[in-house]
This record gives C-alpha cells, sequence and structure tokens, in this order.
C-alpha cells in the first residue's frame, strides 16, 4: 500500500457548543482521488480548514508526510506541500490572472530585498522561472485567453479555475479543493474532472469536496462522508453510494435530484 | 408582467448584455440558462439596478421600472436572490430573514412571525442555527439563507441566481420541488440555473443566452430536447 | 542711492515690513492678534504722517504655526530687497527654524513673542522683546509669591511648551535660592481641557497658594474647575498679563488672582485702555500680551529707522534696533541687551470685583 | 487611598464625558461602515449654536439641546453628501481622507466666521453639587452620566431589538445586499449619520457648559477622544463604546494620579493598545466572516 | 477628458521609459542652476521631501495594505536621531542619517508587532497612537530630546569638505533621497517581495494559504516604509537646523497621507504628486490669507470627487481589464461555442 500523506487522528472541532467536526479520522495515500461529500454543513469546509491550518483542531492530529501540524500555520503548511482552494473563492481580484499565478510562486522562489535590489543572479533566475511556469500553468488550465484579465471581473466559473491555476503554482504534494464544480455548468464540470484526472496521472495527491455526486462518483477512489460533523461512512465510491445511512442523510431519493438522470 | 425590452450593459470595456428582449408572464418559471460569461447574472443585476445600464426599458406590471433605484424596484414586488449570497455577516439568521421582509411595507407582524415560522420548516437547519451569525454559516447554509430571505417578503416575482450553489442534492431537491410549490401560490419566478437540465425540466419557458445575446428561446420541452442546448449545456 | 546688494527700501517711497503669524491653524486666536495689533500702529504712524515722511506697509504672511512654512516665506522675503524688516514669527519653533536663513540674508527679524532662552543669542539680526523667562520667573517667585503674598507652600502647574518650560526651570532655580516650599509641580501639553486630576494631585499635597505658568484661556479654565471642586486657594499666575479674556472666561472664579505683568491695560492707565478698546473694536476679542507686544514691534522699528543717519539698509535697521535706547512702548521700556533679548521690569496686579488693580511700582524690586 | 477614589471618580465623571461623545461616534461608525475625522467639529458646531441660542435668545437648556442637535443634524447632512453618498462602493481611505479634509474646512471657517478666540459659555442650568467620596460633582456632570446611561440602552434596544436596528445594521454591512432588500440605502444611512451627528452636537453644548468655555479648534482632542473610545468599544457597539469612553477617562485620571500628568494620552493610548492586542477587535463581541 | 491625458501620458513613459528617465534626471539635476531662487528652491525641497516621505508612507498603505495613520512618528524619529548624533555626539551627517534610517526601521517593526493582529481601523488607531505617544516623549524627554526646547543648532551635511546649506544646494540630497528610494523601492516592488506585500494587501488569507508568511512580509514592509520616513526625517533635521516635537503632529501625519491619497495609493507616482499638488496649493493660495486653510481643504474633497483612485491612480481599473486580452478573449469564447 502506497504512503498515506494526510491523515486525520480523532480530530474535533467545536464553536462554543457547537460541534461542527466530531472525532474524525482519515487516511488520504499518495496519489489518491480523495472525495469528502456529506449535507450542509456537515463540517467538510471546516475539516478542510483544519488541515491547512486555518483552524486549529479543538481535540485531535492532523500528520501531514507523517509529520504531526497542529501548531503550524497555514503558511508553513503551505510550504510542506499543501495547496488548496476555497469554497468562497479567495482570489487577488484586483490583480490580473497572470499575476494571481505568480504569486503562487512565493515558496518555489528565493529572492529578497537584497537580491531585487541589486537584480542578481538569484532574482533573475527567480523572475525567469516564474514567468515561464506561470504560462506554462496558465496555459495548461486553459486560461491563456484570460491572462491579462482581472480576476474579479471573470465570471464565477472561470474564477474557480484560477484558484487551481494558483494552486498549482505551488507545486503542491496534495491539493484541497473545496467545492471545484459550484457554478459551473456539465460541460464545464466534465471538463474540470478530466482536467482532475490529468493532474493526478501527473501525480498530484487530489482532495475534493463536492455536492455533484455525477461529478464525485465518477472521478474520486475513495470517499469520506460526514454528517454533523461526524464520519458516517469511509470508502469506495461503489460501497458509500449503497450505504443506507448516507442516501437517507445525504442523496434524498426524488426525481430530480442527484445529477444522476438528466 | 416583466417585459425587458433591448437591453445593454457594459463594464468599462466590456459588453456584458448586447441588447437582449425577453418577458415573463405572471404565474411562470422561467429560466436563463448560458455558459460561464454569457450574462445571466448582469441581466438580473440590471433588472434590480444595481449595474447601471446603456440602453433598454424594463417594464414591470405596467409600470417603467428601468431608472428605480435598487430599492424601490424591490417595493414593487421584485426579490432578488444574488449570486453569492450577500448574506449579512454579523447578523443573526433570524436577523437576515427580517431583512427580507423590509422590501414589503404591507406585512404585519404577524405575516412576518408566519413566514419566520414557514422558512424554518423549510429549512430546519436554520432553525437550528437561528441565533448563529450570517457570516459564520457553512457555504450551504449560506445560500439556504438567501434563498429564505428572498421568500420572506412575499415577492410577486422571484429572480433566483443560481439557487442551488453549493447545496447537498437532497436539498437541491426541495429547492426545485419549493419553486414548484410557490408557482402554485401564485409567485413568478425568474430562475438562473448551472444544472440546465434540472431548471428545464420545471420551467414553463427558457431563454439561452450566450456572450450577451438570446440566441434561443422557448418552452422548457422545447429547450430541453433540442440538439444544440443539449450539446452545450446538459453535457450529453 | 544704496548699494543694490545691501537690501532694503530705500529708494521706494515705503517702508515695507513682512509680518509672520499663524493666520490659520491652532494658533489662529494669537495670528489675528498680531495682524490687527501691527496693523493698528502701522495705521497710526501713517496718519501721523509716516516715518519721515514715507508710509508704512505691512504686508502679513500666513504661516499656519508650521516651520516649514515659516522658513520657506523667510527665503521669500529674503529674495525680495522691498522688506526692512521681519516682525514675528509667533511661536519659538517657527522664530528658530527662520533665524538661520534670515540671519544670513542680513535682515532683522523681530519677534513679538518668540520666549525661547536660545532665540534671539542665534545671530545678531534675532530680537525679541517678550522679556525673558530669567527675568520674570525670579521676580514671580521671590517678589510676588514670597514678599507679596507670603506664600509658603507652592503648587505649581504650568505648560509644556518651549516658553513655559523655560518659566518654570528659571521659576525653580530661583525657589531653591528663595527656600520657597514648592510642594507640588505638574505640567500639561498645550490644548488640555480638563485639569481635574491634575487638580486633585496638586491639592493633595496641600498647597496654600497656586502658581500657574501659562497663557490666560488656561488660566481661565483652571479658575473655574478650582472652583468646581470646591478647593479655596491662592491663584497666582505667571503669562497671562492683565488680559481682560481671563475675567471674561472665569468670572468671579479669578477674584484675587495675583499675576505678574510688565505693563497693564486698566481702566485707569487710559493709553492702554484707549488702546485695548479700540483692539477690541478691530478684532473682535479682548487683547493678551501678545497683541500688545506686537503693537510695539512697529513702533519699535519706527523709532529705529528714524534714529538711522543715511541710507535706510536692512543693516542699518539692525544697528539703530540694536543700539536703541530710551524706547518706551505699550508695553514698557524696551532696550536691547547684547544678544537682542530684552529684560523688563515687573509689576504686581489683583483682580479685585472683576477689574485689574496694580499692587506695586516698577521699584518694588528695590 | 481616598486620593485615589477620589481620582477614580474623577476618572468616572470625565469618562462620562468622552463616552457622550463616543456614543454619537459609534453611532455614525455604526451605519456609516466608515470612521469619521469631523466629529471633533460636529462636537464644536453644536457647542456654538448653543452658545449662539443662549446669547440671543435665552439661557434655557432645553433650548440648547434642541439647537445643538438641530445645527449638528444638518452639519450631518452636509458630511453625509460630501463625504460619504458617492464613496460607498470605494476603498474606505477616500471617504476618510473627505472627512479631513472637511474637519479641515470646519475648523478654518469655523475661525473665520466665530472668531478665532476662546469664549464663555453661557451657563443656563445653575451648578448644585453633590458630594461622591469626597469629590464634587455638580449638576452637569450628574446630567452627562445619566444621559449616558440612557441613550446607550436606548440606543442598545433600538439597534439590537428593532426593524429599525437591523436596517441600520445591514446597510453598515453590505450597502448592495440591502438596497436588494429594499431598504433606501441613501436615506437610512444619512438619517443615522445624522443621529450620530445630532448626539455629538449635544455632546458638544454639555461639554462648553461643563468647561465653562468654547473654541474653534476644540474639536481636535475630543474628537480624537471619542474615535479612541469607540475603537475600544469595538467601533459600532454603543454601551461598548461608552463603557470604552468611560475606561479610556478612568486609565487617563489613574495615569495622572499615579505617574505625570505630562504622559496623560500615552496612558490611554497604551491602554488602547493592550486592550487591541488582547482582543482585536475591541472590547464588545464581534461576529463575522469565516473562510 | 483628463483622466485619458493621463492614460495617454502614461502610455508614453511606458515607451520611452529609459530615455524619458535619463533627460528628467538631467533636468532635475540642472534645475538649480535654472532657478536659483532659494525662495522656489526652497518650495522644491519641501515637495521633494514630502513626496518621498509620502512615498515612504505609500509603501505601507498602498503596497501591504495596512493603514498607517501616523506616519508622522516615523519621520520624528529620523529627524531627532539624526540631530541628537550631530549636536550631541558630534557625528558627521552622512552616517547620521544611515543611523537614522536603520533606528527608525526598528522602530517600524516595533509597532509592527501588535499590528500584526490588527486590521483596518484598528490597526489605524495603534499608528496614530504611536505617532501621539512619540511625540508626547519627545516632549518630555528633555535630557534627549530637548524637551519642549527641542535641538538647535543642528550643523549642515558636509561633501568633500563643501558645506551643504541653503536650498539651492540642499535640493540635491533631496533629490538623490528621492530619486534613490524611487529606484530602489521599484526595483522590489517588481520582485518577489514586493509581490507578496501586494498579495496580502488584496487578500491576506489567500496570500497565506500560497505560503506567504504574512506577518514576516507585513513587518518587513513596515521597516522599509519606516526606514525611509527616518531617512527623510534624518535630512530634514540639517535642513531646517531646528526641530521641536510640535513639527510632527497628527495633523502632519494626516497631511502626508492627503499626499498619498491625493496622488494615487499604490502607485510609485502617486505620492509626488500628491506632494507637488498639496505643497504647490497651500503655497499658491498664501494671498487668501485666513481663508488659505479653506480652500486646500475643499480642494483636497474637490479632488476627492473628481479623481477619488488618486490623480495617477489606475483609471477604472476595476471595471476592466485592458482591451487588447479583452479582443483575444472575444475569439477564444467564440472559437469554444463553435467546437462544441
Ligand atoms: N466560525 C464558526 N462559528 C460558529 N459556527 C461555525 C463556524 N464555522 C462553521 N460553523 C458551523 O459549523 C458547521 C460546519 O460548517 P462547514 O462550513 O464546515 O460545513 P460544510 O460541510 O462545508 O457545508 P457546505 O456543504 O454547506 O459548505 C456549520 O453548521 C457552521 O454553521
Ligand atoms: N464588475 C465587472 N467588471 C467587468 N466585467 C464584468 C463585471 N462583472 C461581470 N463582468 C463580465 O461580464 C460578463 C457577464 O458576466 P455575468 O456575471 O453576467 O455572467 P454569468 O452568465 O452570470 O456567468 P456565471 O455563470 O459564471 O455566473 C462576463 O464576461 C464577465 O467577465
Ligand atoms: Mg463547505
Ligand atoms: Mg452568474
Amino acid at each position: 500500500m502506497a504512503e498515506i500523506i494526510l491523515e486525520a487522528k480523532g480530530v474535533s472541532k467545536h464553536f462554543g457548543g457547537l460541534k461542527a467536526v466530531e472525532n474524525v479520522d482519515m487516511e488520504i495515500y499518495r496519489g489518491d482521488i480523495f472525495g469528502i461529500i456529506g449535507p450542509n454543513g456537515a463540517g467538510k469546509t471546516t475539516f478542510f480548514n483544519i488541515c491547512s491550518g486555518i483552524y486549529e483542531p479543538t481535540y485531535g492530529e492532523i500528520l501531514f508526510k507523517g509529520e504531526p501540524i497542529r501548531n503550524l500555520n497555514p503558511e508553513q503548511i503551505a510550504r510542506k506541500g499543501m495547496a488548496r482552494t476555497f469554497q468562497n473563492i479567495q482570489l487577488f481580484k484586483n490583480m490580473t490572472v497572470f499575476e494571481n499565478v505568480r504569486i503562487g510562486f512565493h515558496i518555489r522562489t528565493k529572492t529578497r530585498m537584497f537580491d531585487a535590489i541589486f537584480k542578481n543572479k538569484t532574482y533573475q533566475s527567480d523572475e525567469e522561472f516564474v514567468n515561464e511556469e506561470s504560462m506554462k500553468i496558465i496555459d495548461k488550465v486553459g486560461l491563456s485567453a484570460y491572462k491579462n484579465t482581472m480576476a474579479g471581473n471573470l465570471a464565477y466559473g472561470i474564477q474557480r479555475r484560477v484558484e487551481i491555476a494558483r494552486a498549482l503554482a505551488l507545486n503542491p504534494d496534495i491539493l484541497l479543493l473545496d467545492e471545484p464544480a459550484a457554478g459551473m455548468n456539465p460541460i464545464e464540470t466534465n471538463n474540470l474532472k478530466e482536467f482532475i484526472i490529468k493532474l493526478n496521472a501527473e501525480g498530484y495527491t487530489i482532495a475534493v469536496i463536492e455536492h455533484d455526486m455525477k461529478f464525485i462518483m465518477s472521478l474520486t477512489n475513495r470517499l469520506l462522508v460526514l454528517n454533523f460533523g461526524e464520519k458516517i461512512s469511509e470508502g469506495t465510491p461503489e460501497i458509500v453510494k449503497n450505504d443506507q445511512n448516507v442516501i437517507e442523510a445525504y442523496f434524498g431519493k426524488g426525481k430530480i435530484a442527484g445529477g444522476e438522470n438528466s | 408582467m416583466l417585459e425587458v425590452k433591448n437591453l445593454i450593459v457594459n463594464y468599462g470595456y466590456i459588453s456584458a448584455l448586447r441588447g437582449i428582449d425577453f418577458e415573463v408572464n405572471k404565474g411562470e418559471i422561467i429560466t436563463l440558462i448560458g455558459g460561464n460569461g454569457a450574462g445571466k447574472t448582469t441581466t438580473l443585476m440590471s433588472i434590480s439596478n444595481l449595474v447601471p445600464k446603456t440602453d433598454g426599458t424594463i417594464i414591470f406590471e405596467d409600470k417603467d421600472i428601468t431608472h428605480l433605484p435598487a430599492h424601490k424596484v424591490v417595493m414593487q414586488g421584485i426579490s432578488h436572490v444574488p449570486e453569492g449570497r450577500k448574506i449579512f455577516p454579523a447578523l443573526s439568521v433570524r436577523e437576515n430573514l427580517i431583512t427580507g421582509t423590509f422590501g414589503n411595507k404591507k406585512m404585519t407582524k404577524k405575516d412576518i412571525s408566519d413566514n419566520l415560522e414557514k422558512m424554518f420548516v423549510l429549512f430546519p437547519r436554520l432553525k437550528e442555527r437561528v441565533n448563529q451569525g450570517g457570516g459564520t454559516l457553512s457555504g450551504g447554509e449560506q445560500q439556504m439563507l438567501a434563498i429564505a430571505r428572498g421568500l420572506m417578503m412575499n415577492p410577486d416575482l422571484i429572480m433566483l441566481d443560481e439557487p442551488s450553489l453549493g447545496l447537498a442534492p437532497i436539498i437541491v431537491e426541495e429547492i426545485f420541488e419549493l419553486i414548484l410549490r410557490i408557482k402554485e401560490e401564485g409567485m413568478t419566478v425568474l430562475l438562473i440555473e448551472q444544472n440546465a437540465a434540472m431548471a428545464l425540466q420545471i420551467a414553463d419557458r427558457g431563454y439561452v443566452l450566450e456572450t450577451g445575446n438570446i440566441i434561443m428561446s422557448g418552452t422548457g420541452k422545447e429547450l430541453i430536447n433540442d440538439e444544440r442546448v443539449r450539446r452545450s449545456y446538459l453535457g450529453d | 542711492s544704496n548699494a543694490p546688494d545691501s537690501g532694503g527700501s530705500g529708494d521706494s517711497d515705503v517702508y515695507k515690513f513682512a509680518v509672520f503669524a499663524p493666520i490659520t491653524g491652532n494658533y489662529a486666536e494669537y495670528g489675528k492678534g498680531f495682524e490687527v495689533a501691527t496693523q493698528m500702529a502701522a495705521d497710526e504712524i501713517n496718519a501721523e504722517g509716516g516715518i519721515d515722511g514715507k508710509e508704512i506697509v505691512l504686508e502679513v504672511f500666513d504661516t499656519k504655526g508650521d516651520p516649514k512654512e515659516s522658513a520657506d516665506i523667510s527665503r521669500r522675503v529674503t529674495e525680495n530687497d522691498e522688506y526692512l524688516a521681519v516682525i514675528g514669527d509667533f511661536s519659538s519653533s517657527n522664530a528658530m527654524a527662520n533665524a538661520p536663513i534670515l540671519g544670513e540674508a542680513g535682515i532683522v527679524q523681530l519677534s513679538p513673542t518668540a520666549s525661547h532662552t536660545d532665540y534671539a543669542g542665534m545671530n545678531e539680526y534675532m530680537f525679541s522683546i517678550m522679556g525673558r523667562q530669567d527675568g520674570e520667573a525670579p521676580f514671580f517667585s521671590t517678589y510676588l509669591l514670597q514678599k507679596y503674598a507670603g506664600a509658603e507652600d507652592v503648587g505649581v502647574i504650568y505648560i509644556n511648551n518651549d516658553w513655559g518650560k523655560s518659566a518654570y526651570d528659571n521659576f525653580m532655580l530661583q525657589t531653591e535660592k528663595d527656600g520657597l516650599n514648592v510642594v507640588s509641580e505638574e505640567n500639561y501639553v498645550e490644548g488640555e481641557k480638563d485639569f481635574t486630576s491634575l487638580l486633585t494631585k496638586v491639592r493633595d499635597s496641600n498647597p496654600d497658594t497656586l502658581a500657574l505658568i501659562m497663557h490666560a484661556n488656561d488660566v481661565a479654565l483652571i479658575a473655574n474647575q478650582v472652583n468646581q471642586l470646591g478647593w479655596d486657594v491662592n491663584l497666582t499666575a505667571l503669562g497671562p498679563g492683565t488680559s481682560m479674556q481671563i475675567i471674561e472666561l472665569a468670572g468671579e472664579n479669578v477674584e484675587r488672582l495675583l499675576l505678574s505683568t510688565p505693563f497693564f491695560i486698566t481702566e485707569e492707565n487710559e493709553e492702554a485702555w484707549a488702546w485695548s478698546e479700540e483692539f477690541k473694536s478691530r478684532a473682535g476679542f479682548e487683547p493678551t500680551v501678545h497683541p500688545a507686544v506686537a503693537y510695539d514691534t512697529v513702533y519699535l522699528l519706527k523709532a529705529a529707522i528714524e534714529n538711522i543717519e543715511g541710507d535706510v539698509t536692512r543693516d542699518a535697521v539692525r544697528e539703530e534696533l540694536q543700539n536703541l535706547d530710551g524706547f518706551v512702548g505699550l508695553t514698557g521700556p524696551i532696550k536691547f541687551n547684547e544678544s537682542g533679548d530684552i529684560t523688563r521690569k515687573y509689576l504686581i496686579m489683583e483682580i479685585e470685583d472683576g477689574k485689574f488693580i496694580q499692587k506695586t511700582e516698577f521699584d518694588y524690586v528695590d | 487611598m481616598d486620593y485615589y477614589l477620589m481620582q477614580l471618580v474623577n476618572g468616572l465623571s470625565q469618562g462620562a464625558i468622552y463616552a457622550l461623545m463616543a456614543i454619537g461616534y459609534a453611532t455614525i461608525v455604526g451605519v456609516v461602515g466608515m470612521v469619521t475625522f469631523t466629529h471633533g467639529e460636529v462636537i464644536m458646531i453644536g457647542a456654538y449654536a448653543a452658545f449662539y441660542a443662549f446669547s440671543f435668545f435665552a439661557e434655557n437648556l432645553f433650548l440648547g439641546i434642541i439647537t445643538s442637535f438641530a445645527a449638528s443634524w444638518l452639519l450631518g447632512i452636509v458630511i453625509y453628501k460630501v463625504c460619504y453618498e458617492r464613496f460607498f462602493d470605494s476603498p474606505r481611505h477616500i471617504p476618510l481622507i473627505c472627512t479631513i479634509g472637511f474637519s479641515m474646512l470646519i475648523k478654518n471657517l469655523a475661525q473665520i466666521v466665530f472668531g478665532p478666540n476662546m469664549k464663555a459659555m453661557p451657563q443656563p442650568i445653575d451648578l448644585g453639587f453633590i458630594n461622591v467620596l469626597g469629590v464634587r460633582i455638580n449638576t452637569i456632570q450628574i446630567l452627562i452620566i445619566v444621559i449616558v446611561i440612557s441613550l446607550s440602552t436606548i440606543l442598545y434596544i433600538v439597534n439590537s431589538k428593532t426593524r429599525w436596528g437591523i436596517q441600520l445594521r445591514a446597510v453598515s454591512q453590505d450597502k448592495k445586499a440591502s438596497a436588494l432588500m429594499g431598504i433606501n440605502v441613501q436615506r437610512t444611512t444619512m438619517i443615522g449619520n445624522c443621529i450620530g451627528c445630532g448626539l455629538g452636537g449635544v455632546a458638544g453644548m454639555l461639554l462648553a457648559i461643563y468647561y465653562q468655555s468654547i473654541l474653534p479648534t476644540m474639536g481636535g482632542v475630543l474628537g480624537l477622544k471619542s474615535f479612541i473610545s469607540s475603537v475600544l468599544g469595538g467601533l459600532t457597539n454603543i454601551p461598548a463604546a461608552a463603557l470604552g469612553g468611560i475606561l479610556i477617562g478612568v486609565t487617563e485620571n489613574l495615569g495622572t494620579a499615579f505617574l505625570s500628568n505630562s504622559y496623560r494620552d500615552v496612558f490611554a493610548f497604551v491602554f488602547l493598545v493592550l486592550v487591541l492586542i488582547i482582543k482585536p477587535e475591541g472590547i464588545s463581541k464581534k461576529v463575522g466572516g469565516r473562510p | 477628458m483628463i483622466s485619458n491625458t493621463f492614460e495617454n501620458v502614461k502610455k508614453i513613459y511606458k515607451k520611452h521609459a529609459k530615455i524619458i528617465n535619463i533627460v528628467l534626471i538631467i533636468l532635475l539635476l540642472i534645475i538649480p542652476r535654472l532657478m536659483p531662487n532659494s525662495y522656489l528652491m526652497g518650495i522644491v525641497c519641501r515637495i521633494l521631501m514630502y513626496a518621498t516621505l509620502a512615498g515612504s508612507l505609500n509603501i505601507i498603505n498602498g503596497y501591504s495594505g495596512q493603514f498607517n495613520i501616523g506616519h508622522a512618528g516615523f519621520f520624528l524619529i529620523g529627524a531627532y536621531t539624526e540631530a541628537i548624533l550631530a549636536t550631541t555626539y558630534g557625528w558627521s551627517f552622512w552616517p547620521a542619517m544611515i543611523i537614522a534610517g536603520i533606528v527608525t526601521s526598528i522602530v517600524g517593526f516595533l509597532v509592527s508587532l501588535p499590528t500584526l493582529r490588527l486590521r483596518g481601523i484598528y490597526l489605524a488607531i495603534v499608528t496614530l497612537g504611536f505617532s501621539e505617544i512619540i511625540r508626547i516623549i519627545a516632549l518630555n524627554w528633555t535630557d534627549v530630546t530637548g524637551g519642549p526646547m527641542g535641538i538647535k543648532g543642528i550643523p549642515s551635511p558636509e561633501l568633500f569638505g563643501f558645506r551643504i546649506s541653503g536650498p539651492v544646494d540642499y535640493y540635491y540630497i533631496f533629490l538623490i533621497v528621492g530619486i534613490l528610494f524611487l529606484f530602489i523601492t521599484n526595483r522590489i516592488l517588481k520582485s518577489r517581495v514586493g509581490r507578496s506585500w501586494i498579495s496580502i494587501r488584496e487578500d491576506e488569507l489567500a496570500a497565506k494559504s500560497l505560503g506567504v508568511e504574512a506577518n514576516r512580509a507585513k513587518s518587513a514592509n513596515f521597516m522599509y516604509g519606516a526606514f525611509w520616513a527616518g531617512i527623510v526625517g534624518a535630512t530634514y533635521a540639517p535642513y531646517y537646523k531646528f526641530i521641536a516635537s510640535d513639527m510632527f503632529t497628527l495633523d502632519e501625519g494626516f497631511n502626508i497621507l492627503a499626499m498619498v491619497i491625493i496622488g494615487g495609493q499604490g502607485t510609485l507616482i502617486g505620492p509626488f504628486v500628491g506632494a507637488s499638488i498639496a505643497t504647490l496649493i497651500s503655497e499658491v493660495f498664501r494671498f487668501a490669507s485666513q481663508y488659505r486653510m479653506v480652500i486646500y481643504a475643499i480642494l483636497i474633497i474637490v479632488m476627492m470627487w473628481w479623481r477619488p483612485q488618486g490623480l495617477v491612480g489606475a483609471y477604472d481599473s476595476i471595471l476592466a481589464g485592458d482591451d487588447k486580452s479583452l479582443k483575444k478573449r472575444k475569439k477564444s469564447i467564440t472559437q469554444k461555442v463553435g467546437d462544441n
């Protein structure tokens, strides 16, 4: 079995009396496309926020590449190789797409004030590297047409892609995506799925939260289901799909929803 | 009921809408579909007069509302559930819901508390969170709150901008059932959905928007069976 | 007829002085006083035929109380031969920022109010007539507090600016010599309105007399607040002079206030009273010491110019100002010492029934 | 010991004055959603309005309250039109600079119109005194304390319990969304701003009576103190802002008592910074966004 | 229309940046020879001084999005450090200036510590408090700062045996400081360091998630801005030869802030334009006597109404990207639809 890249051990997060996440265990293996699903308010985003260091867990421990990261802040965790996108898009709205992506290279470059002032070798090689790589990523995500557009002016669905591009610039070991397909139509969603699969093939481990079942079931190899902060099911899509708990709490049985019968 | 004529909107150099015409009849569910950046959100925003229009007229129940300030548009009985939810972060869930009633001066105290109860039945989640600050809700909870807030004023016309965004399948299902139900109660609905398949299923009529133009229109059935629509928006 | 590079307005038919004053900003009250008082003097002189037949023209420059602006204006004045001398600036900060510039250009800066001990000595072109605090403060300690009022335990409150600080320092030196018992000393930053906690603190040390080293407005505020505290203590003040403003602002609360002053404006003093009335009608408020000294500067310059034999140049003005003898202005006799300051003689005044009453003569010291 | 108690009471009564000003300030920030640097001038105008009312008509406290409230209300309209109305969507520093400019404008105009000198304020009420722990507290101070307590309570109730209060808070948080709810954003903001200004004006009158004097430049320090107080209270929470004012007053007075009056403002600021380090958004409870 | 002029000027500048810069610098170097009037040069000096000062504030407010309204405090520290070193310890100007910059930047670091947790107006009030605290300390710490008497007789700098005194000569010092500031800052802003500041301004959470150490970057930013304020303070002190605490009031801080915003926050050249405009207005309207500040205040407001983004601030940048990319975009959208 592959190496466990991200592991949660009995993680809880309480806001006052509210148990947003309660005693969750999880293992993500290198090379996984790992899905997290669950009803609204189940604690998925909160769980991501704990993994990426924005919140400190009330109880429990997160291990990233075998190291505990409970006391690290978001930037330290990012440096260790974790990148993420946000459910409420957090782009640099007044900067162009190109600039957004360039900032993603922060941890992969070394220029300091001194280097910049004298435009020495470090500076020059850094700039060259950043500019070239940024263009590559923008091409790869299919944003070349928007390269010089202010990110804030883009339509919702395109902003989501910019966020992914920016996260890729970190060249992370694991990429956390929080509802990446929200606001995309089925065709765009499908393109996104293929893109994620391609990334995975390139070696990125990916964890994704999504409510679009068609998307998630065909994309992931393992799933974690949360409800009221607790884990109610886990396993391959097949197992989860047929879990009675999950069906009741999450899928519903109506004619229209579920996305599987359009 | 609502008539949009030759609506043109420009953002600086970008023309987001290039002269669209459409109408919504009383009691209908109308849906606007189109890809990212087609101008759907812009259409709703310009009906609410939150973006400046370059040209065009908007008539609601025989009244020209093109140049009414945003809050007066609401007073006409048009409720708008915006993209990005726009919850008041430092108001509690209950207070957020109450802000939804400011647009209807005729509501009595009792109407308001009745409506509150209704919303809590519809979204039990909100009831559990009733005193929590709007800003700390989860994405989906905020979406529910935004929809509920839009319904609080008993509008004649409700404009929903991607109501299913970020909602769990079971809730999405409920939302669509809800839309059908409020239609039966006599409300008119103008709906934007990425999930065009579902939207067209419940819609009476639909318009297809592409780069700021309406390129097609028809009943929900017609559109759902149209080859081009299927290919471009339903992903079959 | 005079050399062009020596400056001055010998060949024009007016004598032009630049008046530097804070017309806007937080010191506008004083700036306005400067403007009105100097213009009063100029009008009077011109009405009587000017200086040797030439009119006096004043040009007022607003410095906003900002040394940077003041310095820039000084340069402007140095660039223009028309100005014979500078009257002002109000604050020591400004006057001292100007000193190197005006000194280098050889123009007199005659400040009515700058009382920083170092100011006038900065170069030979700098003059001040406020009276140095190594004159008034010792007088205040020895004669007003000790000899006249018989104070034993004194609480001192002073305003923490250049003037207040140097007055306070000189005062404290003298109290030590005099053996006066200073039981507490407190200061405050300009602009302070609430003195209750400070007064409570001073009261805790049980002084019989308060020595207030500050301007008229603050004396009034403190007197009012002393009254509100229900505190029975003798008040004495160094600084405000016989300003009606105090009585107007504090009314009964300043009854029996003792103060030292180099001159006074009261109804008995007819000439000064007429001046004061005229000032009030022009400015719209009661004069303090500041406009009175500003008024004198114009007459000082007049006297100096009248003494010049030969061409009226900037340098000649300096020379004659320095050597001027026997000048008596509204604010008393003025004679400059080596460094360009003056040492004044002082009187003791008391407020009785809402009026200033002179209590001692100039020879009280002897 | 008595002495320190006395200073504490001094601090409380001076704090009450800060609190009074901070209430108006917090009201403004609470609805406009932007800070203002004109509050000092609003206070000053209120004081002058009352001054002229007393001088020309009658030395009647009630008259003074009405005039100062009305004058500052009117000024509030101008401030709203000049500094806020067109900048709702702009970055915050722009209205901020406008308020700084406007404050400069009012202050300088006041010096020209009212004269630059300090004037004695008429005393419309006979001062009576009561003794608290050896400190004489006079009628005006009592009046101020009563007004502070009742205004905080009333405004708190209005703000947190009534529809109108919800409307005010909604407007301060998101103007676009408020418009979508059918709230007349412009009018609500303007009225909210005017109420805050009106309260500031009344505070100005009471202050002038208390200090028995007025001056066109009196606003500078006062505006700053009201700003500090309401920041300490979390900017928009009215009772907390009032409490902030009282804390600042007490800090200053105890600082003077224990150390030196020279560092009076330093005490206030250091106290504020310490509080902010512990509670970065002031002493009131805050609900806000989340990632 | 005027807005368009600004845009056009900017375009032309971008095209021939090198040549224009060289011509500009030569022009600037010979200005004092062209108008050796010490009054005019005095004003030019004041403009240059404020320009760099406003520029240094712009580093903090405009680029990292922190909100400092107490910049006068840093200015004070620079000026006092130089003055104390030069008068009490007899240091020569040049090392004293560098030390002043360093001391100020250390203070900047200390100020940045509490502000790391704070945002927006809460941060602003801490900087405001700092500015007042520093001023009151300067006013009361008589032994070192001269207290209310200030420090006088600050010696003029010397260079190769020349005494640099008077605006015509001193101009060069202000000019060189200004040019150095622009040159170095420009390089920093165009590097990883500058980008990290800007990213914090735009969205701190996102920046952190990308590995930008926000706290360190914010402190560094504060230190860098403070450093230049210190340098300007240090050049200011011997220029006026006398300093006192009342030269560094909150109003002075507001004044600097106004210059930044009038000129255009977040642009390199904005503060220079703002400083020129503000200084010139207050100089030109001197004839208006007591109405001068009224006019000045009105003009500030008018400018905010007219160009809220600042005189050289980017025009409608929030609304639209540049038109070239738009054309490309349209094409690609049509292509995409066609492909389907
Ligand atoms: N800062 C907070 N304070 C109080 N409650 C919070 C806070 N953050 C989250 N919660 C609550 O915790 C619960 C979990 O929120 P979370 O955002 O993790 O849900 P989610 O699973 O991502 O839901 P969704 O699918 O709707 O995005 C929600 O009920 C939310 O209201
Ligand atoms: N504030 C703005 N400034 C400039 N351009 C804008 C702005 N808002 C929207 N646009 C542009 O206008 C066009 C229409 O945008 P709109 O948001 O209406 O699209 P949409 O159909 O709602 O897309 P989505 O489905 O992604 O929400 C897009 O090209 C978008 O980039
Ligand atoms: Mg979520
Ligand atoms: Mg949209």
